[in-house]
C-alpha cells in the first residue's frame, strides 16, 4: 500500500448527527486509499467559509479499505466545524493526509483505550487495529450527558466498554478519572492509550505515573500546516521542542514535559 | 507558442520565477510527497542561525482574516547541524537552494555565511534582518538603515556568492532600507517578511501567543506588500523577490508586474502544498494568453501612465 | 445586573465605548434611516479641511482580502461650508459629534482648528496626520516625530477642548509618534489609520486605483491595529482610541482589553450600517457573562503575566 | 408608502437561469416593500464567501407590491455573482435597499430605452413603470448572441422591441449604436434612458448629443458602501464630483465630464 502523503479531493458519501454537537462524515477517496495508522490524522479545507484560512485537523475514526474510505468524528466548535456540519451527501471535502505517527502495537494484552469529549475520535480505529492484532482492549469513555453518548455498540465490538458521564445522566458520575477502574490499588492494565482534553490527559497521565503504567497520549495543538514544515505546533519533549503533527501526534508520557 | 520562463537574478539561473519562502517550506524534504523542488525556480529554506535554537514557547500560531500569526523564533539546530545533516540531503535537489540565514549579532550572521559559503551547492544566501520574533533578532538590523548597511557589508565580505538580503515590512520607509542595503552591497532584495501584529483571545482575556505579538502573512498582507515591491523596484537598481500573501497565479503576476523578477510562495503552501506548481502553470498560462514571450518582459511591466 | 457602559475620555464623557470612524460615517446624516447615533458613545465624521477639495480620481477603491483600499482623498466642501450647512444639521444629535480635522500645511490645521474651537456642539477634534492619501497631505506630519509634535503643539495653541491625534501605523515606531504627540500636547490618541497599500489588475497590468497606491482597512488589519494599541497603551498615559477592522463586539472587546477606552466602527458600516449598535449590545452582553459592571475595568485589561 | 432605506433578510422565492451567464432572482421581503423607483439597486451581501468582503450592487429588475417581491437580473462575473447563482429557494439574501436616485418621469410620451448586457435589468422595471404613466416606449436591447436573448416577452408587454446581437445570430447585427432606429436622419425620440457598459453609454450619448435628444444614462461604478458615506463612488459631473450612488446612478449625460 503507497504510503505518501495526498492532497486529495474525497466525496462525502454519509453524514450522520450523533447528537447536537457531534456528526459523523464518511469520506470516499477517488482511488485505493494510502495505508492509514491508529492516531494519524487528516488537514481538511474548509472551503468558502471566510473565517477559516487555515485548514482543520482530524483524528481519523475508522478505515475501511474496501470501500476506500475513512470515517471523522468530528465536535461543531467553531465556523470550521460549523461549516463541515452543513455538508451534503456528494459534496467534496479536500484533504491532506495520512498525517503524523500512530498508537504503538503494544507488547501487551493489558490495554485500556481512555477518551473524552472528541478525544474518542482515533480510538474506534484503534481498538479495531488492536482487535486485528488480537488484543481486545477495556474502553473508558468519558462525556458530558446521557445525550452525547454514541457509537458504543461500535466499540463493544471492540473490547470491554465503560462510560462516564459529568452529570452521571450514563454510566458512572464524574471525570474519566474518577471512574472505579482507576480506583483500584493495582492498575490490572500494561498499556494506557489515551486522547481528550489536555486536562483529562494530564490527569490520566498522572494515574499512570503514579501506577508505573506504560502511557501514550494523543496531543491537541493549533496547527499551521500539519506536515511539519512551519513549526507552529510545537511540544516540549525530551528532545527539546518536537513537531506534534509529525513526532505526534501521539506521545509517549515519558517523553512529554508537560507544565 | 514558445515561451522563457526562465530568470536570472544576479547572474543566478532560475528555471522560473516561482520559488518558497523560508519558513514556509522546511528544508523541502516534507514536501517531496506533493511535488518535485526540481521543477521549482528555487526554494529558500528555514531560517539557520549560529547555534541551536529552541524557539519560542507554545502557542506560536494564531489564525486572522486572511492570514495568520506565527512567533515560531527561528527554531533549527544551527548552522554546524545544518551542514552536517541537511545540507548533503538537500543539494541534489535540481533547483536552486537557497539557505535563509538568521543571528542576533553581526558576528553570527558573518559566522553563518562563511560557512555557507562552503557548500558548492548552494548558490545563494538570504539574509533575513527581519524576523520580528526574536528579541535581539534581526528586525532591528532591520528597521535602522545604518545597521542595515552594516550587516550587509560585513557579510559581502566573507560571502563570494549571490547575497540577497530580506526586508522588514515594519518600516516608515522602505526605500530607505532598500538602499541601504543596496549601499552594503546586497545583490537582489527579497520583500516583505511579517508583518507585526498581535492576536487576542476575548474571552480567556490573554493574547493567543506566548509571545504576545506575532509575524503577520497570507492574502491579509498582500497590498501592503505590493505596495512596497512596487516603490522599492522604483528605487533601486537590483532585482527584487516579492511575497507576502501570494495564494494563486494572479497574485504572482500583480507581483511581477509590480517588479519582482521571481516571486516566493508563503502561508500558501500551508493550505495547498502543490500550489507552487500551480503557480507556475498558471503564468505559463498566462503568458500564452497574453501573447508573452519572456516572462522577463512582465517584471516591472505595469502601466501606470 | 447594573453595568455602566460609560466611558470618561480626557473629561469628556462618552456613553458607551462604541463610536463610528471618520470618513466611513460621512456627517452621520446617511445613517439616520439605519440607526440613532444617540445611541452611540460619539460619531467621528468626515475630514475637513481648510478649502474645499475634490479629491482623488475614479477609481478610488479596490477590494482585497478581508477588505479595502481606498484613495479619497480628503473629498470635502472645506471648513466653512462645514460651520454653515452640515454644523446645523448634526450639533444636536444626541452624542459626542467630533471633527477629523485635515490638512497639508500646519496653518491650513490651525485655520480648521480655530473655527471649530467656536462650534459650542464640538466637544473634540481629531487631528488627521496620517492620512496616505493626499500628498503633502499629512501623512508627513505623522510619520516624523518632530513634525507630528509641532502640528500637535500648533493646534494645541488655538484648540481649547478635547484634542485628539489619529496617528498612521506606515512607521517603524508607533511609541515614537505617540510619544511626539502628547508632547505636543493631545489629549487622546486614536489609531490606526489605514496602511499604505496597492492593488493591481493582472489582465489590464494596471493598477486598480488612479492614485497607483491607496489606505488598507478592514479586518486584514486587526492584528496590525490591535499590537500598535497594545503598544502605545503601555508606553503613553493619555487615553487610546482604538480602530482598524473592527466588524463585531468581539473584536471590539479585543481593542479594549489591548489598552482602548474608546473604539471606532470604520469600514464594518459598509458592510452592516447597524453594526455600531450592535457592537454596543455584544459588550453589555460580554459584561453581563463576565459579570463585569464598568466597561472601564476592560481597558487594557488583557492578561499577560 | 415607506421612503426609509432599509436592510433586510428577503428570502429567495425563485430563481431562474436565463442562460449561461444570466440568471433571474426573485426575493420576497418580510414586510411591506418600501417604495421603490425605476433606476434605483439593492447592496447584496453575498455571506460565506471568502473572496468577497464588500457588497455586490445590482439594479431592481422588477417590482411586485402585491407579493412584497423584487427581482434582480444578474449576470455571472466573478465569485460573488457565482455564489448569488447557486442561492437556493428558501435561502435568505440580505439587503440594503432601495438605493439611488431614479430614472425620471419623462415629459413625452417619445421614449428610447436602450439596453446592453445586464444593462437591460433596470429597465423592465422602468418600461413598466412608464406604462403606468400612460406611455408605450420603444425598447432597444442589445446582447451578445442568440443564447442570451431573454425575456423578450416581458419587454414586448411593454412597448416596441427591437434587438441586436453582437454576431447577428438574433435580430440586426452589431453594437446598439449600430440599430437601423439610429441611422435615421432625424430621432423619432424626445427622450432616451440608456443602461448598459460604459463604452455602449458612450456611444449612445454621443448620437443623443448629435440629434439633441435629452438622454440619461444608468452609470455603474465601483462601490464599497452604496449609501453615500465612503465617497469612492464618484462621477466628474457640473457640481464637481458627485456620489454615483446617492446622486446617481442615473445622470442626465449633460451633466456628466465623461472623458
Ligand atoms: C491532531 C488533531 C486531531 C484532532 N482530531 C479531532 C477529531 O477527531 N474530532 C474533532 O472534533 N476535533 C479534532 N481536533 C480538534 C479540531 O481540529 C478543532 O476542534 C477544529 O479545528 C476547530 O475548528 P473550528 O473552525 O470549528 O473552530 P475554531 O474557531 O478554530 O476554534 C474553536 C475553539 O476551539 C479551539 N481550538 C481550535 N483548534 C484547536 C486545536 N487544534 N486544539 C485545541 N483547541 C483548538 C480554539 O481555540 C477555539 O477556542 C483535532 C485537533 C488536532 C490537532
Ligand atoms: C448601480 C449598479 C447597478 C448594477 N446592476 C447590476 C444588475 O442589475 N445586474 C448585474 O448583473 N450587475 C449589475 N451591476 C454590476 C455588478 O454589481 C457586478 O457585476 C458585481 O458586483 C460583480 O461581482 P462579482 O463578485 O461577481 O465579480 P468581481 O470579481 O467583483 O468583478 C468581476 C469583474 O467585474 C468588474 N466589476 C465588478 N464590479 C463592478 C462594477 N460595480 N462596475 C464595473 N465593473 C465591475 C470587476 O472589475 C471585475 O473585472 C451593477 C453595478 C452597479 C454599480
Ligand atoms: C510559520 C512561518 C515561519 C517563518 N519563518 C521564517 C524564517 O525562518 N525566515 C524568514 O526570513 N521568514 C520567515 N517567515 C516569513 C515568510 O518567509 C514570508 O516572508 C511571510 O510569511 C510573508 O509571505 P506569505 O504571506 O506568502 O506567507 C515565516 C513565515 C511563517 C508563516
Ligand atoms: C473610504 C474611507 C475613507 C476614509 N476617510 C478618512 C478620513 O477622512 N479621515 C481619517 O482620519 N480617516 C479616514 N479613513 C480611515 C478610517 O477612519 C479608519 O482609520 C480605517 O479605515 C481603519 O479602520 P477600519 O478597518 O475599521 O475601517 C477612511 C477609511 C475609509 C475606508
Ligand atoms: S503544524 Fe506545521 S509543523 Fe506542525
Ligand atoms: S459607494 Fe460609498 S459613497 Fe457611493
Amino acid at each position: 500500500m503507497e504510503l505518501k502523503k495526498k492532497v486529495q479531493d474525497l466525496r462525502v458519501i454519509e453524514t450522520s448527527r450523533l447528537n447536537k454537537r457531534h456528526f459523523i462524515l464518511e469520506l470516499e477517496a477517488p482511488e485505493k486509499l494510502p495505508l492509514i495508522l491508529p492516531g494519524q490524522f487528516v488537514q481538511a479545507l474548509i472551503k468558502d467559509s471566510p473565517s477559516t484560512f487555515l485548514r482543520r485537523p482530524f483524528s481519523v475514526h475508522a478505515v475501511d479499505y474496501r470501500k476506500n474510505s475513512l470515517r471523522l468524528l468530528i465536535q461543531i466548535k467553531g465556523p470550521g466545524t460549523q461549516h463541515l456540519s452543513e455538508l451534503k451527501e456528494g459534496d467534496p471535502l479536500n484533504l491532506i493526509y495520512p498525517l503524523g505517527n500512530s498508537f504503538s502495537l503494544p507488547f501487551t494484552k493489558d490495554v485500556l483505550l481512555v477518551g473524552g469529549g472528541c478525544g474518542v475520535a482515533p480510538l474506534l480505529f484503534l481498538a479495531q487495529f488492536l482487535n486485528h492484532n488480537n488484543i481486545y482492549p477495556t474502553i473508558l469513555l468519558g462525556f458530558r450527558t446521557r445525550e452525547e453518548v454514541s457509537e458504543i455498540d461500535a466499540y463493544a465490538a471492540s473490547g470491554k466498554v465503560h462510560v462516564i458521564t459529568d452529570d452521571g445522566t450514563e454510566g458512572e458520575k464524574g471525570l474519566v478519572v474518577d471512574h472505579s477502574i482507576f480506583q483500584l490499588e493495582r492498575l490490572p492494565f500494561k498499556k494506557i492509550f489515551c486522547c481528550g482534553p489536555d486536562a483529562m490527559m494530564k490527569a490520566v497521565a498522572k494515574i499512570a505515573r503514579m501506577h508505573k503504567t506504560d502511557c501514550e497520549v494523543s496531543l491537541e495543538n493549533t496547527m499551521a500546516c500539519g506536515f511539519g514544515v512551519c513549526l507552529c505546533c510545537i511540544t516540549p519533549t525530551d528532545k527539546g521542542n518536537e513537531r506534534v503533527c509529525v513526532e505526534g501526534p501521539v506521545f509517549n508520557i515519558n517523553r512529554l514535559k508537560w507544565q | 507558442m514558445m515561451k522563457d520562463l526562465s530568470i536570472n537574478i544576479a547572474g543566478l539561473h532560475f528555471k522560473n520565477p516561482v520559488t518558497t519562502a523560508s519558513g514556509t517550506f522546511g528544508y523541502g524534504d516534507e514536501f517531496l510527497d506533493f511535488i518535485d523542488p526540481g521543477k521549482l525556480g528555487g526554494i529558500f529554506v528555514k531560517a539557520v542561525t549560529g547555534k541551536n535554537r529552541e524557539g519560542n514557547a507554545y502557542p506560536r500560531m494564531a489564525e486572522t482574516a486572511s492570514g495568520m500569526l506565527n512567533s515560531v523564533g527561528l527554531q533549527n539546530k544551527g548552522i554546524d547541524h545544518f551542514c552536517r545533516e541537511i545540507y548533503p540531503k538537500i543539494r541534489n535537489f535540481n533547483t536552486n537552494v537557497i539557505v535563509n540565514v538568521s543571528g542576533s549579532t553581526i558576528e553570527e550572521y558573518i559566522e553563518v555565511a562563511e560557512k555557507i559559503n562552503d557548500l558548492d551547492d548552494i548558490p545563494a544566501i538570504e539574509l533575513n534582518i527581519s524576523c520580528p520574533n526574536v528579541k535581539l533578532g534581526g528586525m532591528a538590523f532591520g528597521t535602522v538603515p545604518d545597521m542595515a548597511t552594516e550587516v550587509t557589508a560585513e557579510v559581502r565580505k566573507v560571502y563570494k556568492k549571490v547575497l540577497m538580503v530580506k526586508l522588514s515590512p515594519n518600516v516608515t520607509s522602505i526605500t530607505d532600507l532598500a538602499k541601504a542595503v543596496v549601499d552594503g552591497g546586497a545583490d537582489a532584495i527579497t520583500l516583505i517578511n511579517t508583518l507585526l501584529g498581535m492576536a487576542i483571545d476575548a474571552e480567556k482575556r490573554r493574547p493567543v501567543l506566548s509571545t504576545i505579538t506575532g509575524g503577520l502573512s497570507g492574502p491579509a498582507i498582500k497590498p501592503i506588500a505590493l505596495r512596497m515591491v512596487w516603490q522599492v523596484h522604483k528605487a533601486v537598481h537590483i532585482p527584487v523577490i516579492g511575497l507576502g500573501g501570494i495564494m494563486n497565479a494572479t497574485d504572482a503576476i500583480e507581483f511581477i508586474l509590480a517588479g519582482a523578477s521571481a516571486i516566493q510562495v508563503g502561508t500558501a503552501n500551508f493550505i495547498d502544498p502543490t500550489v507552487s506548481l500551480k503557480i507556475v502553470d498558471g503564468i505559463d498560462s498566462y503568458m500564452e494568453r497574453h501573447k508573452i514571450k519572456l516572462v522577463s518582459d512582465l517584471v516591472g511591466a505595469l502601466r501606470t501612465e
